[in-house]
């Protein structure tokens, strides 16, 4: 089980929440559980969202694992210059 | 459309009196060509003067300087007597464009482009210029600012071109100067700006002056007021004053994507207090 | 539209062509002749990309005919380098990274080049008032002003 | 991926030398090809019918007068672009802005194009176009266009992101919010608080080289496109997708590039020229002139932002807050969303909360700009902060200092920094010889601090090693500023060889896997990352021929400085191999040598930079003169020093001009007034003094040799270093960027008022 902080307006596309408690070994499976519990976020992650794990943001590595006890923050998919 | 090099000013002069639809004279081509780009223009006939014989030299006479209406402004920096006699005309000149268009670009097309924001022209006109025209009806001598009537517009008749620009020769104790505020330091247009040309007596006294301010009206400014206040002072804190004021009273700018009304109106004033400070200096003042 | 022929020289070779009477010699040179050294930034004279030497006169191609050039001598970049010698301006431009994207470069070297013909030891405030003619975006000028400063220098001991 | 891309701590031989790079005689000579500089046989001449309206309904448009043109080969509307993009609105976005399909949104908006045989047969074709308009009343103001009053830019614009859902269309797109705390606790805490609105007007990347394309597409359905691009990969997928095609029959060849900081991310005309080559039959050129790029293409956001920050006496920031509105454009965005995260990530804060608004306008669509949205936040968030630190008494870097985030930190977009930057560059800045040097009168110095995410992605390079023992690197990356000499010192280090042995290349689609596109800072950040690993999966196979040639198990052989060497007492007598001797024997030992690499290149650590700027001020004009500027920043490890520095001196001096005079100009009648570089006004070599950097280097523990990305984060203090320099200078707080000479004298002057 580890927990995830969603950024502001995350949270509301999530009913209110700031944080969910998910059980998920990878960032893909994390998107999936999120999607099937969270049905609003579904279009927030087809659109894009980046997973800070301990501070580090990965954007595109889906099967970056979920250390048990690391922070794990969502944070929305950017653009560069 | 044509390109023709005409080899006298005559013929120069029967081509475009005789064009029937659009014809444009080619000297530097830094504005013209400019407009051809953004089809702003599209002329029928393009005359290029620069084959005419004397009109890509200064001739320096008994009466002063002529500057044939090819002579690229580069080569008026170049010129050490002009530059010695007429510094300010000659810094006005050099103001236009980067130096790729200083090799090209000519007071005389600054003067006919007739853009209130010319660098060469408050200069000029402070200066008192004349521009030599050859027309179909002959050739006529004519101050330089009854050339401009309004932006982009000239009282030049079909047919006429200016073959010179007359600078007299200076009374000693005489000193010019031309400045002009820009955002950056190089490549703008003016946003506005000031031309002063004094000449004093023995004590330091001046006792002709002439001062002119661009980018303030539809046509650069003559400010007589302007020179009446220089006359007769030796340029102390208090009459540069009344200058600045005077300057900023005689202009009637427009708000436009270069400056405001209150912008222009302000530093009209600060740059002929400093251009008149210069002029002063260089004529000897102290 | 009538073409007009020219008859001109570039980077020393003889060379002639047929253009529109309108035709700048920036498109003239790129267009026709295969000389894409000189880029066209703005066509309006502002930024310099363009920069030619028209008879030791520093122009932008943009604002020239190519019907003008008739009987003129023309510089570009393709003419800097002594065959594979470079030109020292062009060899200090890489060993002080003076350009990168290096789209300004071809104009720059042009202008430098022409600064040194007329100004054999400028100061740092020549030589920047000497370039403002030619817009960089990527390098804030420093290292540029500083490559024609040590040309300047190697270019005096030659 | 077995690929470990963790730091390990090094001495380099290659890595940190400044050798020159292997595009530039090339560039020094005029040889390199740029996007205007490719020509193909019977090619003919594209150019775009753009609408001089800012809002118009776009009734009909007749184009026969221009198909019946003799030298005409082929007219387009939006009707020969039609819908593929099956409900992804982005992409729908990139179309329309193609090609209007309802509405002309901008003054530059294309409505239409042709191809002919000649330049001036296309701009006759163009004027022959017949375009029925209705013209509609148009906002290009971000504060006005959130007004309920404002003009509708899309009646389906629906606000995302409010608690409750809207019933009401508007211009704003979406609402975001991050922070933690509770800023009004914290405020209730501050014994000062500053509390401001500054605004910014919209910008441009300035690049020198327009937009330009080579489009050919064959009867076949197979095509070629040449065009200067930040991502040919990016470019293939969008212009496939909009045309309709298969993504591998599409080749796209980046050309050089002449700049492109953002600007040349997403599509514009590209997809034009390919729908034009193939109604026409022909290869198309389609290059924008520069009066184009300024109306139709790249410009960044034109911000509105309210600030409130409160302290403690003793410098503690107790609660920080932020309002930010950006215009994206007609189309939506996400700039003020990263203006929002990255408003206080320099600093640590127990309560922050930042709200953003996307707001259309009828501006071009925004597209991002080095550090995209970062700049505007931190011109208003160091300004405040330095005013704060005047409030209290504290000198401004000490502030800083007191309040700077570390290792630990919460930052405010959310997660916890791993080891960082901000500090170290503030304590330079604190002992840089700058800060002390003396000052005259109307002068004044000002610091402020910048902070960039920096992006990795997807990266695939192949390393292949010749016969002779030279290496040839093909990268998928786009070289926008030197990275081909970087990423050749990466592999000559990797290799242990020498840099000239190494020629980098920047592959054309066909021949490598996707990259994503040079942006975020992410070129040699993430080509150095597949670089090392390609190099890395070259040695195994170096390995494995030289155990081959020796006959030992390749276990028993290791890789040292460029040369395969057997361990171990028992081959005591067996020389060593160089790269070159193992590559000249591969036809014999199993054929060609080559080491390949796909991997996402995840974990660019984030990037900070102070900056500190002198600055003189004529109280008569209002003129600005920048005398001295000095960047410091952090780059991980720099790859290739020069082109670090350049790339810290090419952000300032484009923060510089933003900070003092560039700004898109609109009239009354919704029309750009200065799309050109004479009064669109980018600095000019005269404006600007030498630019001082420092390069720190605290490894990114994600990058085997602890790079970070450096090319954004240098444009995003300028515009407060200079603010705050102006303040110091005259007494005078600017808080509306550019601070022109008009600004800045009407802002004196109201000061003497009183």
């Amino acid at each position: 089980m580890v927990e995830v902080t969603l950024w502001g307006s995350l949270g509301t596309a999530a009913g209110g929440k700031n944080k969910v408690d998910i059980e998920a070994k990878d960032i893909r499976e994390l998107f999936r559980k999120l999607a099937e519990q969270y049905p609003g976020l579904e279009p927030w992650i087809d659109r894009g969202i980046a997973v800070s794990i301990d501070g580090v943001i990965y954007r595109d590595t889906w099967s970056k694992e979920l250390p048990q006890g690391a922070e794990i923050f969502l944070l929305p998919r950017l653009a560069g210059g | 459309m044509r390109y023709i090099r005409p080899l006298s000013i005559e013929d120069a002069s029967g081509l475009l009196a005789g064009s029937t639809g659009t014809a444009a004279i080619l000297a530097g081509g830094s504005d013209l060509l400019v407009r051809m780009k953004g089809g702003f223009v599209e002329p029928d006939l393009i005359v290029d003067i620069k084959a005419i014989e004397g009109l890509s030299e200064i001739r320096e006479t008994s009466e002063g300087f002529s500057i044939g209406a090819a002579v690229p402004c580069a080569v008026l920096g170049e010129s050490k007597a002009l530059k010695k006699a007429w510094p300010g005309v000659v810094e006005a000149a050099n103001l236009i464009g980067s130096k790729q268009v200083q090799g090209r670009c000519t007071i005389v097309g600054n003067l006919c482009n007739a853009s209130p924001a010319a660098d060469s022209v408050p200069a000029l006109v402070a200066a008192g210029a004349k521009a030599v025209v050859v027309g179909p009806g002959g050739r006529r001598t004519i101050a330089v600012e009854a050339v401009p009537t309004g932006p982009g517009k000239t009282s030049l008749a079909k047919g006429e071109i200016i073959e010179a620009i007359l600078l007299d020769k200076r009374p000693p104790r005489s000193g010019d100067a031309y400045l002009r505020f820009i955002p950056r330091t190089e490549m703008d247009i003016a946003v506005v700006s000031a031309g002063v040309n004094l000449t004093l007596d023995e004590q330091g006294v001046v006792r002709v002056a002439r001062v002119a301010v661009g980018a303030a009206a539809p046509t650069v400014l003559l400010v007589d007021e302007a020179a009446e206040v220089l006359i007769g002072s030796k340029l102390d804190e208090a009459t540069l004053e009344r200058l600045a004021k005077v300057c900023s009273g005689a202009c009637r700018p427009i708000d436009d994507k270069r400056g405001t009304v209150e912008f222009r109106r302000k530093v009209a004033g600060v740059l002929a207090k400093r251009a008149a400070t210069t002029a002063y200096a260089r004529a000897g003042g102290k | 539209m009538a073409g007009v022929a020219v008859s001109t020289t570039i980077n020393g070779d003889n060379v002639e062509y047929l253009c529109q009477p309108d035709e700048t010699l920036l498109d003239v040179l790129r267009d026709r002749l295969g000389l894409t050294g000189a880029k066209e930034g703005c066509g309006t004279g502002d930024c310099g990309a363009c920069s030619i030497i028209l008879d030791d006169r520093l122009v932008c191609s943009c604002l020239v005919l190519g019907a003008e050039a008739e009987g003129r001598r023309v510089e570009t970049i393709e003419g800097m380098a002594h065959g594979d010698r470079l030109h020292p301006l062009q060899q200090k431009f890489l060993e002080h990274a003076a350009l990168q994207c290096g789209i300004c470069t071809p104009g720059f070297l042009m202008a430098a080049k022409d600064l040194l013909a007329k100004n054999p030891d400028p100061t740092e405030e020549e030589i920047r008032f000497g370039l403002a003619g030619n817009l960089c975006r990527c390098t804030g000028y420093d290292k540029i002003v500083r490559a024609v400063q040590d040309a300047a220098n190697v270019m005096k001991g030659a | 991926m077995n690929f470990d891309p963790r730091y390990l701590d090094r001495n380099f031989t290659s890595v940190g030398t400044r050798p020159i790079r292997p595009d530039g005689v090339d560039k020094v000579t005029g040889r390199a090809r740029y996007g205007a500089d490719f020509n193909m046989a019977g090619q003919l001449v594209g150019r775009v019918l753009r609408s001089p309206h800012a809002h118009a309904t776009i009734r009909k448009i007749d184009t026969s007068k221009a198909e019946k043109l003799a030298g005409v080969k082929a007219v387009i509307t939006a009707a020969d672009l039609p819908d593929l993009t099956d409900g992804d609105a982005a992409m729908y976005d990139i179309l329309d802005n193609c090609m209007a399909r309802n509405k002309a949104l901008y003054d530059g908006h294309a409505v239409a194009a042709v191809a002919a045989v000649d330049a001036r047969t296309a701009r006759q074709a163009l004027k022959l176009i017949e375009v029925d308009y209705e013209v509609l009343p148009h906002v290009t103001d971000v504060d006005e266009a959130m007004k309920h009053s404002a003009p509708l830019i899309n009646e389906a614009t629906f606000t995302e992101g409010l608690e409750e859902k809207p019933v009401k269309p508007s211009n704003v797109t979406k609402r975001s919010q991050f922070g933690h705390g509770d800023v009004h606790q914290g405020f209730g805490h501050a014994d000062f608080i500053v509390e401001r609105s500054f605004k910014t007007e919209q910008t441009h990347q300035g690049y020198i080289e327009p937009h330009a394309c080579v489009a050919s597409v064959s009867s076949d359905g197979t095509a070629d496109l040449w065009v200067c691009t930040q991502g040919h990969f990016v470019y293939r997928q969008h212009c496939a997708q909009l045309l309709g095609m298969e993504a591998s029959k599409l080749r796209v060849t980046s050309s050089e590039i002449g700049g492109g900081f953002g600007g040349k991310t997403h599509v514009w005309a590209e997809p034009v020229a390919l729908a034009l080559s193939r109604k026409a039959g022909r290869p198309v050129k389609l290059v924008m002139t520069r009066d184009e790029v300024f109306r139709a293409s790249g410009p960044t956001s034109a911000t509105s932002i309210d600030i409130r920050i409160g302290a403690r006496k003793d410098g503690t920031i107790t609660a920080a807050e932020a309002t930010l509105r950006y215009s994206s454009g007609p189309y939506a965005g996400t700039w003020a969303e990263i203006g929002a995260m990255t408003a206080f990530a320099c600093y640590r804060l127990d309560n922050v909360k930042t709200v953003g608004y996307e707001v259309l306008v009828n501006r071009p669509k925004t597209a991002a700009y080095r550090a995209p949205s970062a700049p505007m936040a931190a011109f208003a968030v160091e300004s405040a902060i330095d005013e704060l630190a005047k409030e209290i008494g504290m000198d401004a870097v000490e502030f800083r200092i007191r309040n700077a985030a570390q290792e630990g930190t919460r930052s405010s977009y959310g997660p916890v920094y791993g080891p960082i930057g901000i500090g170290p560059t503030l304590e330079a800045v604190k002992n840089h010889p700058h800060m002390k040097a003396p000052l005259g009168k109307n002068q004044g110095r000002g610091m402020a601090c910048g902070f960039w995410f920096n992006f990795g992605g997807q990266t695939c390079t192949d390393l292949n090693i010749g016969m002779d023992g030279s290496v040839s690197l093909a990268v998928g990356t786009v070289d926008v500023g030197g990275s081909r000499a970087s990423l050749s010192l990466v592999a000559a280090e990797e290799l242990g060889i020498a840099y000239e042995q190494v020629k980098a290349v920047v592959a054309d689609t066909s021949s490598l896997g996707y990259n994503d596109m040079t942006d975020g800072s992410r070129g040699t950040f993430s080509s150095s990352m597949a670089t090392i690993s390609a190099a890395r999966n070259a040695i195994k196979v170096l390995r494995e021929r030289a155990a081959q040639m020796w006959d030992i198990p390749v276990d028993d052989v290791v890789w040292e400085k460029g040369h395969a060497i057997a361990k171990g007492e028992k081959h005591g007598n067996l020389g060593r191999l160089s790269l070159k001797e193992i590559a000249t024997a591969s036809g014999k030992t199993g054929g060609p040598i080559a080491g390949h690499s796909e991997l996402v290149a995840d974990g660019a650590g984030v990037s900070f930079a102070t900056h500190i700027c002198d600055i003189e001020v004529d109280p008569e004009t209002g003129a600005t003169r920048v005398l001295r500027y000095t960047v410091v920043q952090d780059a991980g490890k720099a790859v290739h020093p020069t082109y670090v520095e350049g790339q810290y001196q090419g952000g300032a001096a484009q923060g510089i001009g933003w900070a003092l005079n560039e700004e898109y100009i609109y009239g009354k009648d919704g029309r750009l007034q200065n799309p050109g570089f004479l009064d669109y006004r980018i600095p000019v070599c005269s404006d600007l003094p030498m630019i001082d950097t420092q390069i720190l280097e605290i490894p990114n523990p994600n990058h085997p040799y602890g790079v970070r990305g450096v090319g954004e984060t240098s444009i995003v203090p300028p515009l407060a270093a200079i603010a705050n320099a102006v303040s110091n200078a005259v007494g005078v707080r600017m808080t509306h960027i550019p601070m022109s000479p008009p600004r800045i004298l009407a802002a004196l002057e109201a000061e003497q008022a009183g």
